[in-house]
């Protein structure tokens, strides 16, 4: 009994210090369960990190973060943010890992009004032809990193590569991306089942091609499988894989162990970019938890701080949706990819790497940097997008 | 040529696999007449136990030892709480309640270990590949797969063709009461059934582990196909079991491989492309829907 | 091909006619090469030793199994191949000796199933069929003439074991048949039991053609017009009750038998 | 008995009622999308049960009827955005959004596909029907994630939802009655159908389909007939679904989400029509209050779907009643 009433009496009280400090609600949206639930996990744990960081403030204005699960499902997402929409009344939303839930829910958002910053998702339809004034992105269109690697495969001189994706449109999206920006011949192109484990067919019929380089894009737990069976394949010693980022996170490299070191892959952040802004978040990142972040830890870190300079631009009111919009167009927040800035389309426009899988010292798996591919890339889809 | 020998080998190896799976699925539904939507589990149970065992000792040997009785505990103890009193009711029941054990489980995985993948190698004897013909290299782990599925066939035709255990779960099979009327302890006979089985999907899960991502909801992806395998083999049905999982293994994989260039013949490659992995996504439910199109109970139904 | 409901008109000597049926089961030969006649109107036995294919022979003639080898006729059309539904509706009912009713329905539901099947009410989608009158009547009627009036309300399923009995008998008299295929209805009950369905076979006969499968020869002796005998799948003989009494090889058969 | 059932029966119809007005008393709008939610996947879980808990045709494919459905109202509303034909041989199929037009296809299209898949499922039974009906649906999964043109496994997002005369469909208090007055509609047929001669019929073929047939029904027919209608209800549900989250995707016809159609029949009590209404509300509020506390909502749902099927027996809405499901 005195425990309840104990609690009711804390509840009160943090109710009446929410309201003498009225704090901004944002509403974050992403994935914690499912086989995928570790990407939506970083994304708030960097974007908490900013929020910590601040005392609870983000560009000195009191935020408050709700986070709920997507379970990956489209129309459970939608239920959320209308439940933070409406119920909370929040008019900044986040977190969304998956482009399949962001095309059901972005839409609703922005034409509410309320205000979407995407941490991951890049639909190519959302940097084109869907594109929307309250819809900013800060991370990438999905096709970004496969074009560096592209690029960077062809100044490698690599000419008969062999290309491997799942049979959904991200998966085409991602070979079409790599495909903008190389130049060689294509010594197969496959697409597999979505949520396939063993590879081993494939395999086979690729080391029968005889490329000279293989690309893949195989998300989550299909690309751990993958690079494991490459390696045992032992087709690493003879071909040399290169990936998206999205393969080669410090979570996944973990579950990967030897098999990937080596393997160069595109990304528009690596833990060991040295800028100070970098440097101090891998570093908070690593004491609060206890892990090194991995690039969706980076987008979530990098996303409060955007809404942080642009709530600090209209002094947390975000009913001035107009000056709200023109602060995050600014992108003027020390992010840390080192720069950054949007296009017409509200996509990043950025420097995009490639990185080399390593073990460190400790017997730690990870990136290190190997050059930069892209200076202020953009995406391909912003001449549709019909915004000025 | 040669690659097609490999192609059949990769069929070989998934269908040992899916026998591993379905042997115990196949067990527990021809004798308790249990639909256990929750196996899956017991192979991630067992995939996760070894791993972390693994990682710690550095010993895959080390890590199978133990995975195997946890498994097995968890098993029964799933089998004495739950399932026990679902024998006597409706197979909906069963699905319902077995349904609820996989969130569980998926759910509790990920409490304890955290929805991080888990890292597991294959064990530095195993590594490497070896030349069986003159151009076909093959992973020696994954013919080590195949050996442990000999062996278990093997195992499993033994302990039903020579053991008194292994008659009387034949029995209890056909005629519960007849076996019950025997003396045999039939509640106990049905928790070592169900121990056996647990222990079998641990033991895919366990070789699995190695080649596959170690994560919350891997047994669902296997779960289903091993439910086509027991299906197309007739439930109930052990050597069934092995003929379809022999089938279903061969069908995927030789989708995979050939369909895209067989329908290059008639398409275009884009076309073909998209066509051939649309269609090898599916090859193993057409086979299906079409072996029970023609033989509605299975190639080789348990009972008559 | 052709096949209607059996109708008074168009009935020739022979109801059913069984041609020489053949049926196995892997290594065993249930049926070989049988050969059955049972005329119009008449109450037919069918007797023979344990094992000797009875239930088979009844499994066959309705349609549940499809012989290997021969022909089945129903007043001359032939039906060999045709579905276990197509013969009902042709006029042929069954009774079964493990009873098979629709446990969790009452009596009355039991009954109206039977005669809406008769009546071939069956894609009628908005009328209330338990309000149908023009069910209702003729399944009351079997209801009352199985002796079972008192008991409509209760779910087949709890009835006594001689009721369920009656209940199966009246299923396949309720769809009205041109013939009544019988598989023991005695098997498992008192003597007082049987005497109530004696009577209610003796009061159907002439009526309905009836094919009696019985074990209890008493019954079917007094019962029957002719009696066939089977002997591992096989017709050994048919004649009238008399004759079978007196018949060498029918009491081979059965003293061979135990 | 009869009683108490016909007060739950008319408790849950007020509250159902007086929903819309109650959440804008509170301020609580947003509680008004999940429920016009759980009304349609009441809808759905109905006709699932029709099949199920009165037919005893146990299908593991039922979502796929849904994702037909949806993907009728996606596919055409896109071809309607773009101004393309949906179909230019041997008929011309134009895109459009009107409701009128746009149901009915969905209603038949789910059919349509239920009567050919049903044609060979039904020749099956027990586990195999499990197995066939999943299959078939598998397959349309796997279509439909690889159909790139519509939105492949990222699915097809609708600008607005469909119109219809005199109804303002993107009102969410009028869709959410038009869903409502749909799933009453649904239930007094489904109700009245299963009182009908066809309705003792397909009682008649899960109880013992033998005898039915013995009687002189073709119980095969019977059975295919009510696969069919299932399956269009299911598709209506899933036009529904895809006007009230404007958007369809594969995940829709996942096999997990035919599970989840299951298990909200089983949770609610098979063979009542009403139950799985219940079971559908039960497991959707489940998810979505569970999801506000925990993010490991699963191990508390996951045990409680166990501790249902162990003690009551007949599901919640057995519980609730007192009487038992299906017939007595």
């Amino acid at each position: 009994m005195r425990k309840i009433v104990l609690s009711l009496v804390i509840l009160l009280f943090s109710m009446s210090g929410a309201m003498a400090a009225d704090p901004v609600k944002i509403g974050m949206i992403t994935t914690l369960s499912t086989k995928a639930g570790y990407l939506g996990e970083d994304i708030r744990d960097g974007f908490k990190l900013a929020i910590d960081q601040g005392q609870g403030k983000l560009g000195n204005i009191p935020v408050e973060l709700m986070v709920e699960d997507d379970g990956r499902k489209p129309e459970k997402g939608r239920q959320i943010a209308e439940r933070f929409m409406k119920r909370d009344k929040a008019q900044i939303l986040t977190g969304i890992v998956f482009s399949n839930v962001a095309m059901a829910v972005v839409p609703k958002i922005v034409r509410s009004g309320a205000f979407y910053v995407s941490p991951n998702a890049g639909p190519s339809k959302l940097a084109g032809k869907g594109c929307d004034k309250n819809y900013f992105n800060v991370a990438w269109q999905n096709d970004n990193l496969h074009e560096a690697v592209g690029q960077y495969v062809t100044e490698k001189k690599y000419n008969n590569v062999y290309l491997l994706a799942p049979n959904y449109p991200a998966g085409k999206d991602a070979l079409a991306g790599f495909k903008r920006f190389y130049k060689g011949k294509v010594a197969g192109e496959v697409y597999t089942t979505l949520g396939q484990s063993d590879y081993a067919a494939e395999l086979a019929s690729l080391r029968a091609a005889k490329p000279d380089a293989v690309y893949f894009f195989l998300p989550g737990g299909m690309g751990i499988n993958f690079i494991k069976q490459y390696a045992q394949a032992g087709l690493n010693e003879t071909t040399p894989l290169f990936g998206p980022a999205f393969s080669f996170d410090e979570r996944i490299l973990k579950a990967v162990g030897d098999a990937a070191v080596g393997v160069v892959n595109g990304s528009q952040w690596s833990a060991d970019l040295d800028t100070p802004e970098n440097m101090a978040f891998v570093a908070a990142f690593r004491k609060a938890y206890g892990r090194t972040p991995t690039l969706y830890a980076s987008q979530g870190y990098d996303a409060a701080l955007l809404i942080g300079s642009a709530l600090a631009a209209v002094k947390g009111d975000v009913s001035q949706s107009d000056a709200f919009r023109a602060a995050l167009e600014k992108a003027d927040f020390p992010t840390v990819r080192g720069a950054f800035k949007f296009g017409k389309n509200h996509h990043p426009v950025q420097d995009i790497y490639v990185r080399e899988v390593i073990k460190d010292e400790q017997g730690n798996f990870t990136n290190r940097l190997l050059k930069k591919v892209f200076t202020d890339h953009a995406d391909a889809y912003g001449p549709e997008c019909s915004m000025k | 040529m040669l690659l097609f020998i490999e192609q059949l080998l990769n069929g070989l190896q998934l269908g040992v696999m899916l026998f591993l799976m379905s042997a115990g699925l196949t067990l527990v539904f021809g004798i308790m007449q249990v639909i256990n939507l929750a196996h899956g589990s017991f192979y991630m149970i067992g995939a996760y136990v070894a791993a972390t065992v693994a990682a710690r000792s550095g010993s895959f040997l080390l890590g199978m030892a133990v995975a195997l009785p946890v498994a097995a505990a968890v098993g029964m103890t799933v089998e004495l709480t739950v399932l026990r009193r679902l024998y006597k009711r409706d197979h909906l029941d069963q699905v319902l309640a077995t349904f609820g054990l996989i969130f569980f489980f998926n759910e509790l995985t990920r409490i304890i270990w955290g929805r991080q993948p888990l890292f597991m190698d294959i064990p530095a004897w195993l590594g490497g590949a070896v030349e069986l013909l003159p151009g076909v290299h093959y992973p020696v782990y994954r013919l080590a797969i195949i050996l442990v599925g000999v062996l278990v066939a093997l195992f499993l035709y033994l302990l039903f063709s020579r053991t008194r255990l292994g008659m009387q779960i034949r029995a209890g099979a056909s005629n519960r009461e007849m076996v019950a009327a025997l003396g045999v302890n039939i509640r106990l006979l049905y928790t070592l059934v169900f121990g056996l089985g647990t222990m079998l999907a641990a033991l895919a899960g366990i070789m699995a582990g190695p080649i596959l991502a170690v994560e919350a909801g891997m047994g669902e992806s296997i779960l289903i196909l091993t439910f086509v395998v027991i299906v197309i083999g007739g439930i109930g049905s052990v050597r069934g079991a092995l003929i379809g999982a022999l089938l279903v293994g061969m069908v995927d994989t030789m989708g995979r491989a050939f369909l895209p260039d067989v329908l290059r013949f008639v398409f275009s490659p884009a076309t073909a492309d998209t066509l051939g992995a649309s269609l090898s996504s599916m090859s193993v439910y057409i086979f299906m829907a079409m072996v029970l199109t023609f033989k509605p109970a299975g190639l080789f139904p348990a009972h008559n | 091909m052709g096949c209607s409901r059996v109708l008074e008109a168009d009935m020739t000597d022979l109801l059913l006619k069984a041609d020489g049926l053949c049926k196995h089961f892997g290594a065993l030969q249930v049926c070989n090469n049988l050969h059955l006649g049972v005329e119009k109107g008449e109450l037919h036995g069918l007797i023979g030793p344990n094992g000797a294919g009875k239930t088979t022979v009844l499994n066959l003639i309705s349609g549940l199994l499809t012989p290997d080898d021969g022909k089945l006729f129903l007043a001359g059309c032939d039906i060999s191949r045709t579905s276990v539904h197509h013969r009902a509706r042709l006029g042929l009912a069954r009774a079964f000796q493990v009873t098979s009713l629709f446990n969790s329905s009452t009596v009355l539901e039991n009954l109206s199933m039977a005669v809406q099947a008769h009546q071939g009410k069956g894609f009628h989608f908005w009328s209330n069929a338990a309000r149908d009158r023009q069910i209702l009547e003729p399944a009351s009627a079997v209801m009352e003439r199985m002796g079972l009036a008192d008991r409509g309300n209760i779910p087949a399923g709890s009835l006594s074991h001689g009721e369920r009995r009656q209940l199966e008998m009246g299923m396949a008299l309720a769809t009205q048949p041109a013939m009544l295929l019988l598989d023991e209805p005695m098997a498992g009950l008192g003597p007082g039991g049987s005497l109530k369905l004696s009577e209610l076979i003796s009061d159907l006969k002439g009526e309905i053609t009836i094919l009696l499968v019985e074990h209890d020869m008493q019954a079917v002796f007094s019962l029957a017009d002719r009696i066939s005998v089977l002997v591992q799948g096989e017709v050994v003989a048919t004649d009238t009750p008399d004759a079978i009494r007196k018949n060498k090889l029918v009491q081979e058969a059965y003293l061979g038998g135990t | 008995m009869i009683n108490r059932k016909a007060v739950i029966n008319v408790l849950g119809l007020l509250i159902f009622l007086l929903l819309p007005p109650l959440t804008q008393l509170f301020g609580q709008e947003y509680l008004l999308s999940l429920f016009s939610r759980i009304l349609i996947y009441g809808l759905a879980a109905a006709s699932l049960d029709l099949i199920l808990g009165y037919g005893g045709m146990v299908s593991l494919g039922h979502a796929v009827f849904m994702g037909i459905g949806g993907y009728s109202v996606g596919i055409l509303a896109f071809h309607s955005y773009e101004s393309t034909a949906f179909m230019s041989w041997p008929l011309l199929i134009s895109g459009t959004e009107n409701a009128l037009l746009v149901w009915p296809v969905a209603v038949l299209a789910a059919a349509f596909f239920g009567l050919v898949t049903g044609a060979i499922c039904l020749r099956t039974k027990g586990m195999h029907f499990i197995m066939i009906t999943l299959a078939f649906a598998q397959m349309a999964y796997y279509f439909f994630v690889s159909l790139s043109t519509y939105g492949g496994s990222d699915g097809l997002s609708l600008y607005n939802r469909n119109t219809m005369p005199l109804f303002d469909l993107g009102s969410d208090v009028t869709f959410y009655y038009l869903c409502l007055g749909i799933l009453l509609v649904f239930l007094l047929m489904g109700h009245r159908l299963m009182q009908s001669h066809f309705g003792r019929v397909i009682s008649g073929c899960r109880e013992n389909e033998q005898r039915v047939q013995v009687l002189g029904f073709a119980s095969y027919r019977y059975k295919l007939a009510c696969y069919t209608f299932a399956a269009a209800a299911a598709g209506l549900a899933g036009a529904l679904l895809a006007n009230q989250g404007e958007f369809v995707s594969p995940g829709l016809m996942h096999w997990t989400k035919s599970g989840e159609i299951m298990v909200m029949v089983l949770l609610g009590g098979m063979g009542t029509l009403t139950g799985p209404v219940l079971g559908a509300a039960t497991l959707l509020l489940m998810e979505d209050f569970l999801a506000m506390y925990t993010e490991h909502w699963m191990v508390i749902l996951g045990p409680f779907l166990i501790v249902v099927v162990l003690f009551a027996k007949r599901g919640l809405y057995g519980l609730l009643t007192g009487a038992g499901g299906r017939h007595d």
